[in-house]
This record gives C-alpha cells, structure tokens and sequence, in this order.
C-alpha cells in the first residue's frame, strides 16, 4: 500500500534515493514523501495530517510528537548520527581552530539556525553555552531558519561564519571551508517513528525497517551520515 | 386621470438645497414641459420613472399607483415599464448602436449580439436614419447620431409611457421635422402617454396638448391647449 | 525532469481551481460592498484584505487548525462525509484561494464603484432585472479592473507555497507543486534545477497571462 | 513584549517605505503602460508581474545573488559606496517594494485606462501640460483603482517575510520585522505568543488601512 | 486670411468609414457651421483643436501655422491655445463648477481650490447665472447648468480662437438671448476668432459673418453672408 513519509529537510537528498530503492525492492510499496522544518512536520501531524512515518532532524521535536501521543514512544528508533562543523567561505583568511576563535573582532556575523526553532541552531546553542561563548557571540549571530540558509549565507560571504551539519558542508566543497568540528556533550541523533495514527502500520514498519537495514543505512552513509 | 402626480423632494448639495414640488392631473396623452435651465424638469422625469425616491406624495399612470408614499408603494423602475431618453443618452459604452436599441428587448444575462436583429430594431434604424452606424460604438458617433439612438432605445420596446427629456436638442431642422413624425405616428398608434421635456417651441406645438411651465422646481401654470378634464394643482 | 512537467500541471490546476473560485466570490463581494451601505462596510472591507498582511505559513498554520482533523471545521467534514483534507491538493487550492482573494475583490470593488451609476439607472428604466443588469452593464464595465485582480491572483495563486506547503505537503506527483519544488530545490542546494524550475513557472506564468490579457474580452469601456 | 513594539515598529516603517516606493513606481509605470503604445507592451507588463508568481523565498534567493556582496549590484554598491545591503532594513523595504510592485502597477494600469480621455484632450486645449494633466486629471480620477492598489500593497509588505527573511535576516531590533517574528513563533510551536503577535498586526493593519481608505482623497470620480 | 485651412482625414470603425474633406479660406471673424447630424462638423473641430490628426494638409490660424504636414508642423492643443467647448461638455466631474471654469488659469500641478477665483471666474459665473451653483459638482447640475458651465470654461481664459460646438443647444430660448449677447459682447471686445456649430438659424443670423454647410464630410457651399475675400475651396 501507499504510505507517506514526513522528514526533515536535512534528509531531503538521502530519502529520496531511499524511496526509490524501497518502491524497487517492495513492489506495490508506494512512498509519499513530504518534506519541511521538523516543527512544521510535527504542526502538520498535531493537525491531523495523514502521515504514517515520522523522521525529525532533532530528539526535542520526536520528544513533543510522543507527549503530543502522535508517536508511541515505544516506535521510534535513532538511525543516523551527524556531526555539528563551523564553516568559513572557501576563500576566508580567517583561522579558527575552535569555538573560542570565533570571539576575534574579525569575525563580525554569525550564522546560527533559530534555536527556537531549528534543531541545529539548538545543537550551536548548545555548545556554546557550555563554553560559556553564548553571551559574548549573541550580537554577532544571524539567525536562519534552516541549517541550509546558514549554508547558503556562508557560501555567499554574507556571513563570516555558519554553524552546519557536516552533511550540509560536503554538498558545497569549493564554497565553504570547514573550520572545525564542534563537539557536543549530546549527539546529533536523527530519530524515525511510524505514527500512531498510521493506518497502513504494516507497510510504514516495513519502510522504517529498511532505513536501519543495511541498504538503507549505505545510501545514508552516501550522503553523509553516520550510523547511530 | 392619466397623469396624476403630486410629489415633492428635496435636493442638497453642500449649503445649497433645491426643491422640487411637482403637481399634475391631466386626462391628456401628450404633456409638453417647458422651463428655464435647471427648473427641475430633467428631475420630475427621473421621480417619475423611479431613479429619485420622492420625499412624499404619489405617482399614479393612467390608474396605476408608480409610486405612493402614503400607501407604501414603489415601483422598481424594471416595474414601470417606462421609456425613458435621458437628457445626456446614457448610451452604453461598451455596446454598438444595434445592441443599444435592442438592449430592453431581451431579458436574459446575456447582451444582444453585435447584429443584434428583430423588425423593430431595424424599423428604428431605418426611421432614424442610423443604419449606416448600426455598429459603431457610442464614442465614435456624432452628437445627433447618440441621440438618436438614445431615442430609438426608448421607443423599441413598446413602454406604457414615454419621459423624453430634449428628444431633438442635438439635431439638424431637418432631422427634427422627420424625428418628430416618426414619434407622433408611433404615439398615435400606441396611444401612450407622453411627457417631453423641450425649449423648442415646434415641439411644443406639436405634442403639447397640454404644455406646462415649470419654473423653480415647480409647475407654473398651464398657458395653453388646456381643457377641462385637466386640473394643475397647486 | 518528468516530476517538474507534474508539479506544473499541479501548479496550473491548483492556480486555476483558485481563480476560478475567487473569480465568483472577489466578484461577488466586491460588488456588494461598491453597491450595498451598510454600516461596518469600510471595516468588512479591510478585515477581508487581512489574509494580505497575515505571513502565508501563519495563514496555512490556522488554516489547519480550521481544517485539521482536530479543528472543527475539520472534524465536521470528516464526521459527516469522510472527507480530510489535509494533504490533499484541495487544500493546496483552499491556501492559495484564500491567500489570493484580497486580489480580486479589492480592484473589483473599486472597478465597479467607477461604473457610472446613470448607465446601471438606464438599464433598469428598460426593464432588466438587477442580476442581468450585473452581467450586461456593470461586469462588462468593471471588467478592465477585475481582469488585473484575476491575473494578479492567477499569479499568486501559482507562487503560494507558504500556505500550500502547511496543509498540503509537499508530495510530489500528488501536492508538490511548481513553487514548493522551487522552494525545495533552493532549500537543498540544487542551483541549477531551481533555475530551472524557476524559468518553467515564469515562462508558464507568462504564456497564461499574456493569454488571458488577449483572450479576455476586452471592452475598453470608454465613456460616449 | 517590549520586542513586539520595536518590531511592529520597524514593520510599519519599512511597509510605508516600501508602499511609498511602489506609490512612485507602480503608478508611474502602470500609467505610461496605460497611456504609450508600444511593442512589447503586454509583454513588459506581464514580466512585471513575475515577482507575484515566485515564491517569496525564492526571490528573496535571487535577491541575495543581485545584491549580495557577491552579486554584480551588490559588489558595485559594496566598492563605490561602501554600501552592504545585506541585513539591513533597507534590504527588507526592497524585498517588500519589490514583491508589491504588481499589485500597485497593475490596479493603476487598469483605472488609468478607465479614465475618459476625452477629459484629459479638454485639459489639453486649456493649455495645461502633460505632467500636470496627469496631477489634475487623471491620477484623481484613477485614484480609487491606485488606493486598492495600494493598500493591498501595504497589507502586502506588512506579511512579508520569505524575501525579507532572505536578505534582511531576522535580527531582534535590527531587521525582525512583525511577520518575521510570528513565523517564527509558529515555528517553535509557541503558538500562545503566535496568535499575540498576529492580533497585534492584525489590529494595525486595520487600522492602518482604515485611516488611509478614510483620509486618502476620495473622489467618487461619477462622470458629469 | 484668418482661417487657412485645407485638410483630409478619413475615420474608420469597422466595414464603415468616413472621410472629413475641409477647406476654408476666409478673412471673417465669426464663421458659422450649419449641417446635417453626422455631416463632420465637431470631428472638424477636433483637427483644428489638435485632438485628431489630419492625413494631408494645413491648418492656419491668423497666419500661424497649427498644422502643416508637408513642413512637418503638428502644435500640440496646449500651443495651439483655442477656446473650445466640446458637444458633451467634457466637465471634470471630481471639481466643482467653480473649479471647472478655474481649470485653465492655473498653469500648476494642482488644481483650484474649492473657492477657486479671480474676477474673471466670478464674472462668467455672474454672466451665466451660475453664482447659485458654483459649488456643485457636475454629476449634480442640470443639462442647460453644464452646458453654460462648460461655455465659461472656454471664455475665461481669452484664447486666441474660439471653437463652440452647439453651444446653445441645451438652454431655454431666453438664456439662449442672453448668453448670445454676452458672446457677441466678447467676440467683438477681444477681435477672436471664432467657429460656431450650430442647428439653430438665429444663432446663423447672430455669427455668422460667413455661414458654411457641410454636407457628408464636406463643405458645401456659402450660402449667405459670403464676401469677397471668403473663398471656399473644393
Ligand atoms: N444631485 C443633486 N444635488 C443637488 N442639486 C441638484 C442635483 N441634481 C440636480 N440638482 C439641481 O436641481 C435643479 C434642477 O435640475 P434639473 O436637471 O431637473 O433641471 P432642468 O429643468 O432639467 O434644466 P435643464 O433644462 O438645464 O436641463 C438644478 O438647479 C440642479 O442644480
Ligand atoms: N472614431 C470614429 N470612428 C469612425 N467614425 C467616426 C468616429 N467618430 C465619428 N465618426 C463618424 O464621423 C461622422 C461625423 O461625425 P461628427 O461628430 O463630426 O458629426 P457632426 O457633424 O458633429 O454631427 P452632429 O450634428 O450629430 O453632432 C459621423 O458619421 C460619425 O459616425
Ligand atoms: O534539518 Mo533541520 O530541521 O533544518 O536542523
Ligand atoms: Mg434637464
Ligand atoms: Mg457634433
């Protein structure tokens, strides 16, 4: 049967390769795929959109969708890892070897996802707080509604330098640079579900089931994300 | 009483008011009124075909109450059947001279199209002369050919009376003596009754039975041709 | 690029179901506030430009909280037909009905308070009623007004993706349409497919516009 | 809710720069396409209205690759005048202007050529000239179609936010526009300060809009 | 010469078209048109006033030339500064009638104000009884109200030429009296040049130093009036 698959927008490239390998290997399995910003996603269900699997970029908005009952905590299963970077324009002079680098007077605008809102900004947040750069850096960030609109301003030189997904940075080698990597005390850790509400629950464990297999996690991998 | 009329209104427009008082019982078919510019005569004509409520009194056509403020009624100006030539046409613009005569003829959503047909149509084209024009667009007729038109456009559908406000003001003398014909024929084989509005004094020979004078929003006197059965109010 | 050629045919077909409606209801409510006084008109007026100033995702997140399953319009249709509509290119046609109906009945009102009221007043004198008088008279003149509303509206309808994406998704082949797939495109990186994407809908978009603009009749309504 | 004031702040004023922007262009080009013939004239007018049938964000993309610092305009403005638009307030008027352009030119289009123009040929054998025609003339008797316009306009670039959020960025008391702000409540899913923020825009925009279709001359523009 | 004019134009509208064929050489002051509905005669007006654009020709005026294909001389209407009162008024109905008669002294951006004035203004108001009325709007005057208001218009500002379609044809024949004399009493004080269309035959009698018919698009013959110097060219 058809199922529809919510997923974050980070993971656009990577499901749709996914969708056509699990329509190849499961005929008569039709994925619907339906991506935006996890929080519209988890909107969109709380409304009562029709979505059999959920895929969130962050644990916080799989967290709301399981107190929200959208999600039956007992579902839902971590299935990639990706890893916070700093990025600089290609052709930056800056040299930043960490997160306290990024206090320089050279670098004047930061880009930042919303952390209100956008799980990777959250993650930046995150870490800068723990370095306890969050109030010092706060006037020089530019916040973005996605990791890829930092991606985006970086690349222009809008900005000096942007917090992304490792994933996000290899899509662009010749116009950002990574800088460094952030490490964070908590992983970035992509979380699937098939839906409490999904009427086709059979064909939506089958597709959560390919994504941990070994296929899925290959085409993942192809884009860059690690394994759980 | 074919005409029984007796209404008044009141215009305003900033600090200057205009009042219109207008009384007339006349057993006559054709009423002729004369007057000074902006005596009230083009509004009497819009009171009576509906398009001015008056502040009181009644309009009653050959029996038929148009409109009675007393008694709660007023006739929609769909509901009077009237045929009215405004004193500036109001020619559709977006009509030629064919649609514009034939547009009372059909009721439906839909304009008439641009051969637009029927023998009344026609007759009228040829009696005033516009066949020539028949699809000419308003803007790109003469003063006398709208005119025409906006007559015609009256006369077509066959109403229970006519309000013509200066029917023949924008035509040549010659136009004039044939124009006039046509009308009197048509109102002598019909007899509906008429009122026109004129400054021309042939007109007034020939059509007013009964001529009235208006003079600051009302009713004057009534000069001539005169006889018993009419009684002018005031 | 066989998904582009059906995300346009999507886009077209949500734009046209959008225009078509606001086409009855812009007109519609444009006439009766240039015809009717009555008090709160000029307050009617402006909560119904409210869908302009209102950010589109904003729009699309009450419009779900209307037509959701949990909101109540929403969970009426769904109690007494089994309809959702979530998810469904119906609602990508709601979205941008609603997102463009300012477009229409705003130039309209102000097309048809422009229509000299003689005209309407001598049609009347000749019998036709007031809803042919509408269609013969006062229609034909607005038109020129309305016609720029509708196109404007056609266009916006055909770029709406904030509303569009909040309760239709983004489903290709089934409501991904030609902006929210420009969207994407741009979101993910893909340069060179959001040009293109881009150039099809500007292209499309032109193609229908310049159509209508002829096809449309066009009474220049020029006063005799 | 002190942000809330500076952001209203900063919304209204760049809505009336962006409305008093398209009140110069919109009008003056929605006349010359009224009043000049020429080849390619429905061609230019449907191109202008391109910025209704691009997503937002998507222009605001195309916007960033122009003016940004990288963009041709923008490393010209960047090396002669040391301007950098990008994050600015500036940059949130121009993606507003631009996005309500078709929706002044358009309207104004439409009422210029319902416009009698025989009245102007009268004002021209009075011997007063072409501009001042246009002053007394014809911009007065278009001027209800152009105040549609407009005010759809200013509704329009008060819920601006896909271009805005582009260019201008989303930078508390700098460049966070209202619509910027309750997009981004809605997205955190704080729904409470969401609907705050949309009543308080709501509010103004009626009341903005009231004002202006209130104080705005209008000539009722009946033929005589 | 006075008026030298000699010029063609042929209007078309549909399968249907019309061919205007001018040519006038007088040393009068004061010419009148008399013709048929349709013959040409306001469409004659226009070229002169520089509203429509003869194929062929010249039009000149007092030795200035308006219009001369050959040299490529085409004066916009602003340059040309005629008197002209058009057959349906052409009132601007967003200003008052006080504004309306105001409109061309002012050279500016900006129109009248509401109490717009100046002797001039305040003495055709006076001439043409229109001091009642000076604040009403167009859309609020009666027939014979624009007309004159429309006539005052032309006056005010001492044109070089004056062009007056029918411009009697709306009033009550005691106005008519009045307004001739107050015409007559300007042509003759100022020494214009003047070109009067009309249907009336006193109106003929008053103006028309020169009277021309026109017939089908053109000028027939001088029946009356002619002397001389008046050569009317076919
Ligand atoms: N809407 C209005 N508001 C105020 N006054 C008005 C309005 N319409 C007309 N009037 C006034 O009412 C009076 C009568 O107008 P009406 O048009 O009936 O005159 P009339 O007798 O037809 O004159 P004419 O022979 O010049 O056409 C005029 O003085 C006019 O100024
Ligand atoms: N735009 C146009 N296109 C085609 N024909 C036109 C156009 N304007 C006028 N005509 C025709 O030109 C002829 C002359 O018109 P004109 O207005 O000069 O007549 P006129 O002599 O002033 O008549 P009247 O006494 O009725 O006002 C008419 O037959 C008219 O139908
Ligand atoms: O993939 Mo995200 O939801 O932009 O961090
Ligand atoms: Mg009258
Ligand atoms: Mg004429």
């Amino acid at each position: 049967g058809e199922i529809t698959v919510s997923a974050a927008a980070s993971l656009t490239n990577a499901f749709r390769e996914i969708a056509g390998a699990y329509e190849a290997q499961h005929p008569g399995g039709k994925v619907a795929l339906n991506f935006a910003a996890s929080g519209v996603l988890l909107q969109q269900m709380a409304k009562g959109a029709p979505v059999d699997v959920f895929a969130s970029a962050d644990q916080e908005t799989m967290d709301m969708a399981v107190q929200q009952g959208l999600v039956k905590a007992a579902a839902r299963r971590d299935f990639a890892r990706n890893t916070l970077q700093v990025v600089v324009p290609a052709d930056s002079k800056l040299a930043l070897k960490g997160l306290p680098d990024l206090t320089q007077a050279a670098v004047s605008k930061i880009a930042i996802g919303n952390p209100a809102s956008v799980p990777v900004g959250r993650y930046a947040r995150h870490a800068l707080e723990a370095a306890r750069l969050w109030p010092l850096l706060e006037t020089k960030a530019i916040h973005t509604q996605n990791v890829r609109q930092s991606l985006d301003y970086v690349a222009r030189g809008e900005v000096d330098a942007g917090f992304v997904y490792a994933t996000d940075a290899a899509l662009m080698p010749g116009k950002v640079r990574v800088a460094f990597s952030v490490p964070l005390d908590t992983a970035i850790l992509y979380p699937i579900a098939r839906t409490a509400a999904s009427t086709n629950g059979a064909e939506a464990s089958r597709f959560v089931n390919f994504i941990a297999s070994r296929a899925g996690q290959a085409i993942l991998a192809k884009y860059g994300f690690q394994q759980p | 009483m074919l005409f029984d009329i007796d209404i008044d209104k009141t215009l305003r427009s900033g600090q200057r008011s205009f009042y219109l008082r207008l009384r007339l019982r006349s057993a006559h078919r054709r009423i002729v009124i004369l007057g000074p510019s902006g005596a009230g005569k083009s509004i009497s004509l819009q009171a009576i075909a509906g398009l001015l409520r008056p502040d009181h009194g009644h309009i009653r056509l050959d029996g038929r109450s148009l409109f009675d403020a007393a008694a709660g009624i007023d006739l929609a100006p769909q509901q009077r059947r009237l045929g009215y030539l405004f004193q500036d046409y109001a020619l559709f613009p977006h009509l030629n001279v064919r649609q514009n005569i034939a547009f009372g003829l059909t009721g439906g959503w839909r304009n008439p199209p641009a051969d637009a047909g029927g023998a009344a149509v026609d007759y009228w084209l040829d009696a005033f002369g516009l066949r020539p024009m028949a699809r000419q667009m308003p803007a790109e007729l003469s003063g006398g050919q709208r005119q025409r038109t906006a007559l015609a456009r009256a006369l077509v559908a066959q109403p229970r009376a006519l309000l013509l406000d200066e029917p023949f003001a924008a035509l040549d003398p010659a136009l004039r003596v044939t124009l006039r014909q046509e009308l009197d024929h048509l109102q002598r084989e019909l007899q509906v009754p008429m009122i026109l509005i004129t400054h021309d004094q042939e007109d007034a020979a020939m059509f007013g039975e009964q001529v009235l004078r208006m003079q600051d929003g009302a009713v004057e006197m009534a000069p001539d041709g005169s006889d018993a059965a009419a009684l002018i109010g005031f | 690029m066989d998904a582009a050629w059906i995300a346009l045919a999507l886009s077209l077909k949500v734009a046209a179901w959008a225009t078509a409606i606001n086409l009855v209801f812009g007109v519609g409510i444009g006439f009766l506030l240039a015809r009717r006084r009555f008090p709160g008109r000029d307050l009617l007026d402006t909560l119904l430009t409210l869908p302009m100033v209102l950010p589109p995702t904003v729009l699309g997140y009450y419009l779900l909280v209307l037509i959701g399953r949990r909101g109540w319009l929403g969970a009426w249709l769904q109690e007494h037909f089994g309809i959702n509509l979530i998810f469904t290119w119906q609602a990508a046609v709601l979205a941008a009905a609603i997102v463009a109906f300012p477009l229409v009945f705003k130039p309209a009102r102000a097309a048809f308070e422009a229509v000299d009221g003689q005209l309407e007043q001598a049609a009347r004198v000749l019998g036709i009623s007031e809803m042919a008088i509408f269609f013969r008279v006062s229609l034909p003149l607005a038109w020129r007004g309305i016609l720029a509303g509708l196109l404007l509206a056609f266009a916006r309808a055909l770029g709406e993706f904030g509303a569009t994406l909040m309760v239709a998704g983004s489903i290709p082949g089934k409501t991904q349409t030609l902006s929210v797939a420009v969207y994407e495109a741009v979101q993910a990186g893909q340069d060179g497919l959001a040009n293109l994407l881009v150039l099809i809908t500007s292209t499309v978009c032109v193609a229908v516009l310049l159509a209508a603009g002829w096809l449309a009749p066009g009474h220049s309504g020029r006063r005799a």
